[in-house]
């Protein structure tokens, strides 16, 4: 069976989705006769009509809102943000609105808020953002962010059928670079479970996204140079964590390295190091690390951009230490 | 049609609110009336009348300490938010503000409801979770606002959206305060509602103020009315003390809307007689200007002269006066009741899977059921020994 | 020297800095003639005019923006939030425009955004948000949120006097039943600096606002009835965090119980746990432990709002599990 | 002065844009030419020519991948930017968008800065952080913006309501598109300024699309000018291809501005002839509209006709031509011989104080500077040695 990328995973999701269920419609700006800015919805149009793939005004806030109230009559709306770090206008909609229905008043809001994400590609502070530690706060959200184009499919199609709101990250950076096959049949790949992208005994390294990558090239150079077993684990979900994945890998490995390319302060991180404290503290033998990019707003120039977001060597690096330890 | 907005009403209108020597008295829309029987004329006193009862109830039930919280009062506004909601049908969704006790009752939402929501009982229709009116139904038209102002636009645009797409004849009503119309989710919501024609009325409860802030500070357009203009929809202005003109100039915008016209904007003049909410002294209030409008416009006396002068008796009124009486006492009496809610329930239905949370582990001896999900190690609530 | 309240220290603070500095003005809704929904600007639009106290429409973007403009300007504004909860709409301005400012544009954004917090005041999911964790994530803010009369003064001084964005929070609970003396002269709290609340040897609560009091009772306690000594930290600043002072404590206690109101997950419990880990994981002698409010919407009814957030009962008992690992 | 929304202004920009069989061409507003000198009309055609030829050397840059992300033009735009800023003087303060080089170049941006900072070159005017004409300066009197659109409404009514608060007879001028009129930021942001009589002059470019989104996709209203009725503020339609009208039009909310009249809307009608960016194919605009406006409305070819049958020679505007050249050849010599920015240049200035970050302690054995932030001990960044 031929592979396929990242993004068309996506596509393919979002196309079988709308085949399977007549309520499930999208929502964003140019998705329609433009396909998106990065062509994500393309022949979503021709397929579905007008009615089912709907152009909006720039209106994040309206699109997200709107998207809610459809979702309470029963529709399963997928809105795109153009670039998820637009997402931040619709702050408010989403966690004090959307996050709160269910609770406070009994409404299902089933919704998908989806959008490119993530740097290494020279989008500057404002194409490159990782949103995830400002929802995954927010109880009544799920968040997903997959690194694989099997789990983009299978995630979107869990997303979709979801009976809340998700917000989808999808990696621009992995959009064409990454491919896959698509398993057989209707492939869904349940929210809330990670995957262990690599198995070792030396020491473990948690991670999501695009890092999934960088993780398993350290640990190939790591075991080439330094005979270190590493397993990678690709949490793949954010909201709700794999809490029994996470204490797994601590169990087996005893130590853990926690990377990620968002900012380091209140970085998923934190949460994840907090909850090893609390689940398995004893059967630690180093301190839980961080690989994270710098405090910054990311900048544009590749030599800039390159120093602020996590690298390969630094997971090296950092590795080494944790294993001298 | 004529135009939406002719120039009597709004010269009018204005004048009700910022002339202190004019009479507030706004001349009603002629014409349509008898669109109303004798029997819908009176039910329409009825929901008034019962808007202002229940909420005097809750007055007394506040200063006993009864109210959880702060009361808000729709005290001179009971013809807007009646008058609009009664332009509805079955089927049709509305979505309230705080001063729309009125259109919520028209709507179905029960003074029982409404006096254990006000005293967050276990069994309300929030379960507690909720403040005052903060609650919805889907089934019988009326869905739960959040505190964040405008939000509710783009959630009825969509809403109405699903209308469309469905090819549903059913029509959405969204109320915005004077000052919730300064909100980027009001402008977004309607803007994406005017575009897609989405079968949706704004009602914008132009109220003179909004909190402290008079709407000379909310905004220069002498009508909010002429909002309309900017986004390419009909607008019309209506005496929002008259219940009659509310339901007319209402109906027309509905009626638009369920010909497939797509969105409209209805501004209602009327004038917030208490405070913003009953700890608010007014003290930013022209002298005189509250007494005024409940000498010269209160929209139950009013109506009430209209019905006399159009054979209804004083005896008909006063059967609804004493029925609202028993019928308040009666959901009080069963109100009181009810208990407070169960502190395990905070935990239930966030998500619809998993269906609930865990209590925190240090919440030991606080509760039997909080003993029961204790983990034997760790020190965490996260039950993984099933995974290990 | 007579003492006032926590709400009239920080009016004295706005009063002082106002007169001392013509730059410094006012901006949100009805803060004028009304003084505020808790009357904490009461009396600055008599003393100070209708052109330095400005009654706002409803617009959080746009005020928040508007002080960002006056702020490139020179000028120094305090924009208050009726709620901190309305935050939530002006996070992409607030985390987009605001804190990239200086850094993309070299354009200094010295402005104070402040308003009333938290819970323990039966104010239902819209009217009692602690929204910290939301933005110590994102670089060029800084957090600030008092617990004591005579640092609610100290630290406005410094936030407006400080040449970047400071995010005020008060918390509304604290308004009026705390007191305190304040310092003579000129008093400015730095911000970045904790407060040792209490001294102790046994074990740290590290914690904030309102639950510095919670946790001040449960030290009283311990100390009666398990004769534990009890060290508690009053962080004060969120963002840039102590790091010095949490790691002096941990060093001194090697316990470390972390209390906060806000939800658990993602909240600010997490990242002091992670530095926690890189910096004195050898002086551990337990796992950090977080007591914080669960992760819910949170409720209005009393039985409910008092189940959903941290009390004194909880931290005494995970101070005793932390005591006896 | 006649009305701002002259019912020909509007039709024919109606026009213009939505009716293919029918000239795009737009009738100026007469008279006021006169207000500007012979020198001052040549030094228009200079700014619009300067802007045309150096978007035209940063396509051959990207083609050479010299330029680093995305490439913006404005072709047919250039009067719509270079008539508005010209009406600005010295002082005054403008907030540009992605379409806007030529508004920059009129407040003082040069060619040099814009060459480096497409190129992200380490002396660029943002040190590479931040991407093609995102950049300012106050002094010179433009400010940088940022992506989030509508984002610079509020800011720029926050810089106008300085100038009001000190009695500055300074003006404000923003530029938004006509997608960008959709956001909630917008909304908050013009109202506030129109509410606190900011001396502000909000230009919203109706260029016929928000990236692939056609404006009857983005609003209902015929005209973005109609939105100054629903914020009671003035506005006007101007022919946007006519740098003359432009500069008059923008002139007369200037002058409002600057006589203390607070804030205005001049829409310009203009079309967007290139693709959003460069990498867009354009594939959803209809045959033959963008050629028909290159044919019969380019700003340039308008301008040079009316220069040229108002007495200016062919040498003139030669002599201009060469040295826009001139200019843009020496200053791209120049910006070549920059160098890419200096990683740890990363970690200057996000706040006052601290005046930088650390560098993260696994950069070790990256850069010497790292080496030196090393802690001796535990395995974080924070220097508290110094506490212990
Ligand atoms: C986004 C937002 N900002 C501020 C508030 C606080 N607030 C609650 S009601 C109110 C005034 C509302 O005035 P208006 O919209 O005219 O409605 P009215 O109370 O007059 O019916 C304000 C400012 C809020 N609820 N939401
Ligand atoms: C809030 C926000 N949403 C989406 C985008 C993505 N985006 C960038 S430019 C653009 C189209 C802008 O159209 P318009 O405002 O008409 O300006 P023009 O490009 O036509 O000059 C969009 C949707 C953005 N920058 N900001
Ligand atoms: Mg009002
Ligand atoms: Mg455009």
């Amino acid at each position: 069976m031929a592979e396929i990328t990242y993004l068309e995973a996506i596509r393919e999701a979002l196309f079988e989705e709308m085949e399977r269920d007549p309520n499930v419609f999208m929502l964003g700006e140019d998705i329609g006769a433009y396909g998106g800015a990065f062509k994500v919805t393309d022949g979503l149009l021709a397929k579905f009509g007008e009615s089912r793939v709907i152009d909006s005004p720039i209106s994040e806030i309206g699109i997200v809102g709107a998207a809610a109230g459809a979702a309470h009559m029963g529709m399963r709306p997928v809105v795109e943000m153009q670039f998820i770090d637009f997402i931040a206008n619709a702050y408010d909609m989403l966690t004090n609105y959307v996050a709160t229905a269910r609770y406070r008043a009994f409404l299902p809001t089933p919704m998908v808020v989806r959008g490119p994400s993530g740097g290494y590609v020279r989008g500057g502070p404002f194409h490159s953002q990782n949103p995830e530690a400002g929802f995954i706060h927010t109880p009544g959200l799920k968040v997903v962010y997959p690194s694989t184009a099997a789990d983009a499919k299978g995630l979107m199609k869990a997303a979709i059928r979801d009976d809340d709101c998700v917000l989808f990250f999808e990696h621009k950076y992995l959009y064409r670079r990454i491919k896959g096959e698509m398993p057989a049949g209707d492939h869904v790949v349940p929210i809330g479970k990670a995957r262990v992208a690599r198995q070792g005994s030396d020491l473990s390294i948690i991670t999501y996204a695009a890092t999934v990558y960088k993780a398993l090239d350290a640990a190939e150079q790591l075991e080439r140079e330094d005979g270190l077993s590493v397993e990678v684990i690709d949490l793949r979900s954010l909201a709700p964590l794999d809490d029994a994945a996470i204490v797994a890998t601590v169990k087996k490995t005893n130590r853990v390295l926690i990377v990620h390319e968002d900012t380091r302060t209140g970085g998923v991180a934190g949460e994840i190091t907090a909850r090893i404290n609390e689940t398995c503290f004893e059967w630690l033998d180093a301190p839980v690390l961080r690989v994270t990019a710098h405090d910054v707003p990311l900048p544009y120039a590749p030599s800039l951009e390159d120093f602020v977001l996590p690298q390969t060597p630094d997971i090296v690096l950092a590795a080494r230490r944790l294993a001298s330890y | 049609m004529s135009s939406p907005r002719s120039a009597t009403t709004r010269g009018a209108g204005r004048a009700g609110r910022s002339n202190a020597s004019q009479s507030p008295t706004v001349a009603s829309v002629p014409d349509a009336d008898t669109t109303l029987t004798r029997a819908q004329r009176l039910e329409l006193y009825y929901w008034m009348r019962l808007t202002r009862s229940l909420e005097e109830r809750l007055v007394n039930l506040y200063r006993q300490t009864k109210v959880v919280g702060g009361l808000f009062r729709s005290l001179g506004q009971e013809a807007d938010a009646v008058g609009s909601a009664y332009a509805l049908r079955k089927g049709d969704i509305l979505s309230p503000l705080i001063r729309n006790l009125g259109s919520m009752l028209v709507k179905g939402a029960t003074p029982l409801e409404i006096l254990k929501q006000y005293m967050a009982k276990e069994d309300s229709p929030t379960r507690g979770r909720e403040l005052n009116i903060h609650f919805g139904d889907t089934e019988r038209g009326f869905i739960g606002q959040i505190s964040p102002l405008g939000d509710m636009v783009p959630v009825m645009a969509g809403v109405t959206l699903t209308f469309r797409m469905r090819g549903e004849d059913r029509v959405g009503l969204v109320y915005v305060g004077d000052g919730a119309t300064s909100t980027g989710a009001f402008h977004e919501g309607i803007n994406f509602a005017a575009v897609q024609r989405c079968p949706l009325v704004v009602i914008i409860e132009n109220n003179g103020y909004a909190y402290s802030t008079p709407t000379s500070k909310q905004s220069l357009v002498k009508q909010f009315a002429d909002k309309g203009i900017g986004y390419g929809i009909p607008s019309e202005t209506a005496d929002g003390n008259d219940v009659i003109a509310t339901y007319e100039a209402t109906k027309r915008a509905v009626d638009r809307a369920r010909r497939g016209e797509g969105t409209s904007i209805v501004e209602l003049m009327t004038y917030r007689r208490k405070g913003h909410a009953e700890h608010d002294n007014q003290s930013y209030v022209p002298d005189g200007e509250g007494e005024r409008w409940a000498r010269e416009n209160d929209p139950i006396d009013r109506y009430v002269a209209r019905l006399t002068s159009e054979g209804a008796t004083a005896q008909e009124l006063a059967d609804i006066d004493a029925r609202v009486q028993r019928e308040i006492d009666a959901a009080t009496d069963i109100a009181e009741l009810s208990g407070v809610p169960e502190p395990l329930d905070a935990l239930e239905g966030i998500y619809a899977d998993p269906p609930r949370e865990q209590p925190l582990w240090f919440r030991e001896g606080k509760r039997a059921a909080v003993e029961e999900n204790e983990r034997p190690e760790g020190w965490g609530t996260y039950d993984t020994s099933g995974d290990l």
